[in-house]
């Protein structure tokens, strides 16, 4: 088990909007965490990647407890975050950017699996000519690559992904989908967090679904679409 | 030079001398407030603290370059210490409660300051080769002011060159627009909030040491160029090192062409200016981040 | 039942034990209280835009200021101005700076809001003290006649006496709290919560947001200025350094801290608070300024609920064990 | 025979009274005797001995605390010393009781409201007989505002605004025994145009509040008055507690003056003069308040020499011409040296100077009351107005009756180096401060020259009473 998060409990002053929340994340497997709007799906995240603090409850990952840490040890211990609205740089250049995932600063060539800055650039081609450019300047889509990309230079044996779609066109939305589904080809687990069913079901291996709060159903694609009730409960408008 | 023209000139110089004081003052509190969304009420306070550390070590040692080393690096230690071990913890607590904190970190300073030195004015001399002044083109300029201008521009250029040329920069200048951004990629950032706190109140210190030999060094000592330093901030827009350069620069020469032409509203011009700045960029010229 | 009876007792030993006051305690006690009233007022008033809307403001004194200098000025150049009329003075020019400025502040949120108020008040106060000529500067303008309190024909009050001036500045201070709480507890007050917990929830709701913001601040600065006018009768001396100073807007900042920040209560409890504070500190030490640093280093490092939340905290914990 | 001898010594008597009540110069109505001084060989300021009970209670209202704390430990340094001196006598004899001197600390910490309730309780809760005040004229008013509510007597020793003693603020609890602004304007104005007559071209740089206005006033009036050849080149008000005077120097050069005269305070003055002399200003100031030794050494001795001061007390030409006058000096100079913090700075050193006027006016206090022999403001009141006393060196103060305020001699002093300081100077060491500028040569300027100014409503009010 790569990921095994447990009994998360997360409060915002005095609202409880995590209850017992668990879910897994086994190697090389990419979940989709599903449910509607303010159910808290980016409040676990949040809360697995140490920007809030749970109140009890426990997050595994590789073995390690890393419950309550600090987002930059969780982050140094092999998750790579890629929040909602992008959170791009808009000051820093599109190569700084980048920079700014490696950690240590300095890109370790010596390890062929190591992702590079021309890795990088192979996979999004747009970056190269574009190095020098203000992240502001980015249209949302790019930026959503660039953020997956500055994620992926910290090299992450896990990569949470919190609606990398909103508010994009049909045409970014392929691309973004086919972006994560090649990254989770070369090995790196995903926990996704999608609106779009489609594209939701068309990466994951399996899903978990939100209530208030609370896990309300989890199983395989094939689980879910096998019960309908549950959709209707958890995901339907 | 005609004398009148000269006249200009000094005020002119006298604007850039005060406002590059200023900007030194303005630079670290723009940057704790950018990057930790810290108001850092007692700013102004580690200023007057390094003006008293510059007295005693010019007293034990007789050297102002020591008092110019050494003044500001213990003020950034104690910037430090306060940084780790009370800003730090009640950051949960929101910004009302660093604000409050650090309100009463400046009073407990001030007294502790009263408590060492007492509250007599305390003399710091002018070194003197910094002494005497320098005569060009029919204008007579003190060497000290000189002095100030140039050194100001140094740190000022090693800053930016820290910040554009640098990895600690870059994370820096980031941490300023996104700081959870920042952790979340694998950075530590409380310890670059603990630098950067520690830089901020070194430059404030430097500010203090050097307008010293300027002023007497009093408790008061941090009343005005704290309050004008904060309108270079605000007018600047927080978290913008080049807006605090400006406003300071453009606050420095309203204060002096001011007293030249419209003696009676000198005071009031920098705080007409932050108004009408405000109304029109709530954030300032050069902020962007709510 | 029982409670409402309790309360009723509690209110009546409450006004009665007011009544007393000054005779249990004497003169210097009595100015004491009047004192800690205004600023209990003027933090209150505070408040409601601190704790419940959420807007922090630097710039409070401007409020304080102006009703402290309407009510001065009124008495100064008008000759015979009665009390009444010049107390409602100060609060109305109070108001109406409210109002000219309420266009530009609802509009912000946030920093903006506060460092606006930063400019404004910083403005006031050197506006103040460089209009010497109608503020009196730094020194200020004082010693204007304070007219009794009198209904024609039945009373007369002199308010110069300071027993009568106690019981005046009473049913000024804490009727217009009063006047505040009952302000929270309207359906306009429950939307004023709602504009601070959800602002945008509260706009598809079909209540208007700004217009909530700019009734709520009006109404915050004509009490601020409520008590700047008592503050003015009561020291019979108004000055740039009281009435505008930085520190004069971030004194009910401080009191609400202390007290307990989103309690109706809290302003008022930390008004006490900082009130037996100075008493004992001025009494015992020159070293004011680093007893109230560490009283506020202390409350932030180790109760920054303030006062009013620490004793909720406890008496949960304490009711929770007994549940047990 | 028997008649004539009954005639001569009413005519002697007649004689006696109309010399004592209408010539106050041929001897004022009481004197400071230091021959009466008591042991002072214990005085210490650090270790103050206060007594307390049934006491006369003398309470400093002053800044204690804040950026103006250093006048407090002035003020309270001044009058300590002179109650420890009469409480070595025994006391003074009030009510038919002898009861000791106390000086209670009253921290206004420089606010109006701080002032307003300290005063009250002051008088309320300690039950002090005098409120001695201020660092600020507006903190002055305040204290005189509780000392005519609550009928207690106050003294200002150290504001100088003459409108506190308008018709609008006079109260008759209230005197003023320091020096006044139209005094110290009309006193350079006098020293300038009539004594000296070298200088034409003044400017006028005061701080930006009631004190900067009244005093700069006082010398506007003081130069139609004594010296209407002079040319005022330039008058600039600046904010308190400034940083940078450079602008307002550069002005001032490029004006031509000749002289500044300022009313700025320290440590206003001691920046703008600091400054001024490091922009290579090199004009003489004159002014009230430079006589602070600290900041004196801070500006050099040339940096200072050639300034004028103005001063309240002092003496024409040598400083002791008496026995008298240095066994006063030598019960304050001798104990310095073993005095701690804050009294061990330079500025304890020599009790003269400003801290010999409030000494002297201290001791002219409580002489009225062991006149007045109780501690009841109303004869307080009676001997204090139209009083006459004549300090150590010798000046007579009048207190004058309608106004409150005080006529006296005033003194022009030099600022001169060390070497040159023997001048005033004659005992030993010979200088004041070996290592900067200070009092040289100095002037008397006769008392009817320089009377402040009264309030002429004064008079109507007044007679209504």
């Amino acid at each position: 088990m790569l990921l095994e998060a447990t009994n998360l409990n997360t409060y915002y002053g005095e609202s409880h909007a995590l209850q017992d929340m668990s879910l897994n994340v086994e190697d090389g497997e990419v979940v989709a965490l599903l449910g509607r709007n303010g159910m808290g799906k980016s409040t676990t995240m949040k809360t697995i990647m140490g920007l809030l603090k749970p109140r009890s409850g426990k997050v595994i990952f590789d073995g390690r407890d890393i419950t309550g840490q600090r987002p930059h040890k969780v982050a140094r211990a092999g998750i790579g975050y890629v929040p909602e609205e992008r959170r791009i740089f808009p000051n820093l250049s599109v190569l700084d950017n980048l920079m700014m995932g490696v950690k240590g600063g300095k890109v370790d060539t010596s390890n062929a699996n190591i992702w590079t800055i021309e890795k990088i650039f192979e996979r999004f081609p747009f970056m190269r000519d574009r190095t020098n450019q203000k992240g502001a300047l980015l249209s949302g889509g790019e930026q959503q690559m660039l953020t997956i990309g500055r994620t992926l230079m910290g090299n992450p044996r896990l990569l949470m992904v919190d609606e990398p779609t909103e508010g994009l066109s049909p045409v970014m939305v392929k691309e973004v989908r086919d972006v994560l589904a090649a990254i989770c080809k070369s090995g790196i687990s995903i926990l996704l967090v999608e609106h779009n069913l489609k594209v939701a079901m068309s990466l994951a291996d399996r899903v978990y679904l939100m209530g208030k709060a609370h896990l309300g159903f989890t199983g395989t694609i094939a689980e879910l679409d096998a019960n309908p009730e549950a959709r209707a409960k958890y995901l339907e408008v | 030079m005609d004398p009148v023209t000269a006249m200009y000139v000094a005020q002119g110089m006298h604007g850039l001398a005060y406002g590059m004081i200023l900007f030194l003052l303005a630079s670290g509190l723009t940057l704790i407030f950018g990057m930790m969304g810290i108001l850092n009420l007692a700013h102004a306070t580690f200023f007057m603290l390094s003006a008293y550390l510059c007295y005693q070590v010019i007293a034990w040692t007789g050297s102002f370059w020591l008092a110019l080393l050494i003044a500001p690096i213990v003020t950034g230690i104690i910037g430090v210490l306060l940084e780790r071990f009370l800003l730090r913890k009640v950051h949960a607590f929101g910004h009302i409660g660093e604000l409050i904190l650090t309100v009463g970190v400046s009073l407990v300073i001030l007294e502790s300051v009263k408590v060492f030195w007492g509250t007599e004015s305390l003399p710091v001399q002018i070194p003197n080769v910094l002494q005497g002044l320098v005569t060009a083109g029919g204008l007579d300029y003190p060497i000290y002011r000189l002095f100030i201008i140039g050194l100001s521009l140094v740190i000022l250029i090693v800053l930016m060159l820290i910040l554009y040329k640098t990895r600690l920069g870059m994370v820096v200048r980031a941490a300023v627009s996104d700081a959870d951004m920042v952790d979340a990629l694998g950075i530590n950032v409380p310890l670059v909030f603990m630098l950067v706190f520690g830089v901020g109140t070194w430059m404030a210190g430097v500010a203090g040491v050097a307008i010293a030999p300027i002023l007497t060094v009093f408790p008061g000592l941090a009343d005005q160029v704290g309050m004008d330093a904060f309108i270079v901030v605000v007018v600047g827009g927080f978290g913008s090192l080049g807006g605090a350069l400006l406003v300071a620069i453009i606050c420095g020469l309203l204060n002096s062409y001011g007293v030249q032409f419209v003696s009676q509203l000198a005071p009031v011009l920098m705080y007409i200016f932050m108004a009408i700045v405000l109304v029109f960029k709530p954030m300032g010229l050069f902020g962007e981040r709510e | 039942m029982m409670n409402k009876m309790l309360k009723w007792i509690l209110w009546l030993a409450g006004f009665v034990f007011l009544i007393l006051y000054p005779k249990l305690f004497g003169i210097y006690y009595s100015n004491v209280f009047v004192t800690f009233a205004i600023f209990a007022l003027y933090a209150t008033s505070y408040n409601l835009l601190l704790g419940y809307t959420g807007l922090l403001s630097f710039g409070h004194a401007m409020f304080f200021g102006t009703g402290a200098y309407g009510t001065a000025l009124a008495l100064t150049h008008i000759s015979g101005f009665p009390l009444i009329p010049a107390l409602l003075a100060g609060a109305l020019a109070a108001a109406i700076l409210a109002l000219i400025l309420c266009p530009i502040m609802v509009r912000v949120g946030g920093t903006a809001f506060a460092m606006l108020h930063l400019a404004f008040g910083g403005l006031m106060y050197v506006l103040a003290l460089k209009l010497r000529h109608i503020t009196g500067g730094e020194d200020g303008i004082g010693g204007f006649d304070i007219p009794p309190f009198s209904i024609p024909g039945i009373v007369s009050f002199d308010m110069t006496d300071p027993l009568q001036f106690f019981y005046f500045a009473m049913v000024v201070l804490i009727g217009s709290i009063w006047i505040l709480w009952f302000f929270t507890k309207t359906p306009f007050g429950q939307i004023m919560i709602a504009v601070r917990d959800n602002a945008k929830r509260v706009d598809y709701l079909g209540f208007r947001v700004p217009q909530t913001k700019a009734v709520i601040y009006v109404f915050s600065g004509a009490f601020c200025g409520v008590a700047g006018a008592v503050y003015a009768l009561f020291q019979n001396l108004i000055s740039a350094e009281d009435g505008f100073h930085v520190m004069t807007s971030f004194a009910p900042i401080m009191l609400t801290m202390v007290g307990g920040i989103g309690s109706f209560f809290g302003p008022i409890f930390g008004s006490a608070i900082f009130g037996i504070l100075e008493e004992l500190t001025t009494r015992y030490t020159e070293r004011v300024e680093l007893v109230f640093g560490l009283v506020l280093i202390f409350v932030i490092m180790f109760a920054p609920m303030g006062f009013v939340g620490t004793v909720k905290m406890i008496k949960e914990k304490w009711f929770t064990r007994q549940g047990v | 025979m028997k008649g004539k001898k009954w005639l001569l010594s009413i005519v002697v008597v007649v004689c006696c009274i109309a010399l004592l009540g209408l010539s106050p110069a041929m001897g004022a109505k009481s004197k400071f005797d230091p021959s009466k001084m008591g042991d002072m060989s214990d005085l210490d300021l650090s270790n103050p001995v206060i007594p307390t009970g049934d006491t006369i209670k003398i309470a400093i209202v002053a800044s204690f605390s804040g950026p103006a704390a250093a006048v407090g430990d002035i003020y309270f340094a001044s009058v300590q010393s002179v109650a420890h001196d009469y409480n070595k006598r025994g006391g003074i004899l009030v009510d038919g009781k002898k009861k000791l001197v106390q000086v209670i600390k009253a921290n206004h910490e420089s606010k109006v409201p701080i002032a307003k309730k300290v005063s009250e309780r002051m008088v309320l809760q300690e039950k002090v007989d005098v409120l001695w005040g201020t660092n600020g004229s507006h903190l002055m008013k305040v204290i005189n505002q509780v000392a005519d509510k609550y009928k207690t007597i106050a003294v200002s020793a150290a504001a100088v605004s003459d409108e506190l003693y308008d018709a609008q603020n006079f109260s008759r609890y209230s005197f003023m025994t320091s020096i006044s602004t139209s005094q110290v304007g009309r006193g350079m104005a006098y020293y300038y145009g009539q004594v000296r007559k070298k200088e034409t071209k003044f400017y006028i740089l005061c701080q930006d509040y009631l004190f900067g206005h009244s005093i700069a006033g006082g010398f506007k009036a003081g130069l139609k008055e004594y010296y209407p050849d002079a040319e005022l080149v330039g008058e600039d008000y600046h904010k308190l507690f400034l940083t940078d005077f450079a602008p307002y120097l550069t002005k001032v050069k490029a004006a031509g003056a000749e002289v500044v005269y300022t009313g700025d305070w320290i440590p206003d003055a001691a920046n703008l003069l600091v400054q001024a002399r490091q922009m290579g200003l090199d004009l003489p100031f004159a002014n009230l308040f430079i006589n602070n030794p600290p900041f004196l050494q801070q500006v050099g001795i040339e940096g200072t020499d050639g300034l004028v001061h103005i001063g309240q007390i002092g003496s024409d030409g040598k400083a002791f011409k008496t026995e008298g006058q240095i066994k006063y000096y030598k019960a304050w100079n001798d104990q310095y040296p073993k005095w701690k913090k804050p009294f061990d700075t330079t500025t304890y050193e020599h009790g003269t100077g400003t801290i010999g006027a409030y000494r002297m006016q201290t001791y002219w206090l409580l002489d009225v009351i062991e006149r007045a022999g109780s501690t009841d403001p109303e004869k307080i009141i009676k001997v204090w107005e139209n009083d006459t006393w004549e300090d150590v060196n010798g000046t007579v103060y009048k207190m004058r009756g309608i106004d409150h305020k005080t006529e006296r001699d005033l003194f022009i002093e030099l600022y001169v180096p060390p070497e040159q300081q023997k001048e005033s100077m004659n005992i030993e060491p010979y200088y004041w401060f070996k290592d900067c500028s200070n009092t040289g040569p100095s002037y008397k300027l006769p008392a009817d020259k320089v009377t402040p100014v009264m309030d002429p409503k004064l008079k109507d009010i007044r007679k209504g009473s």
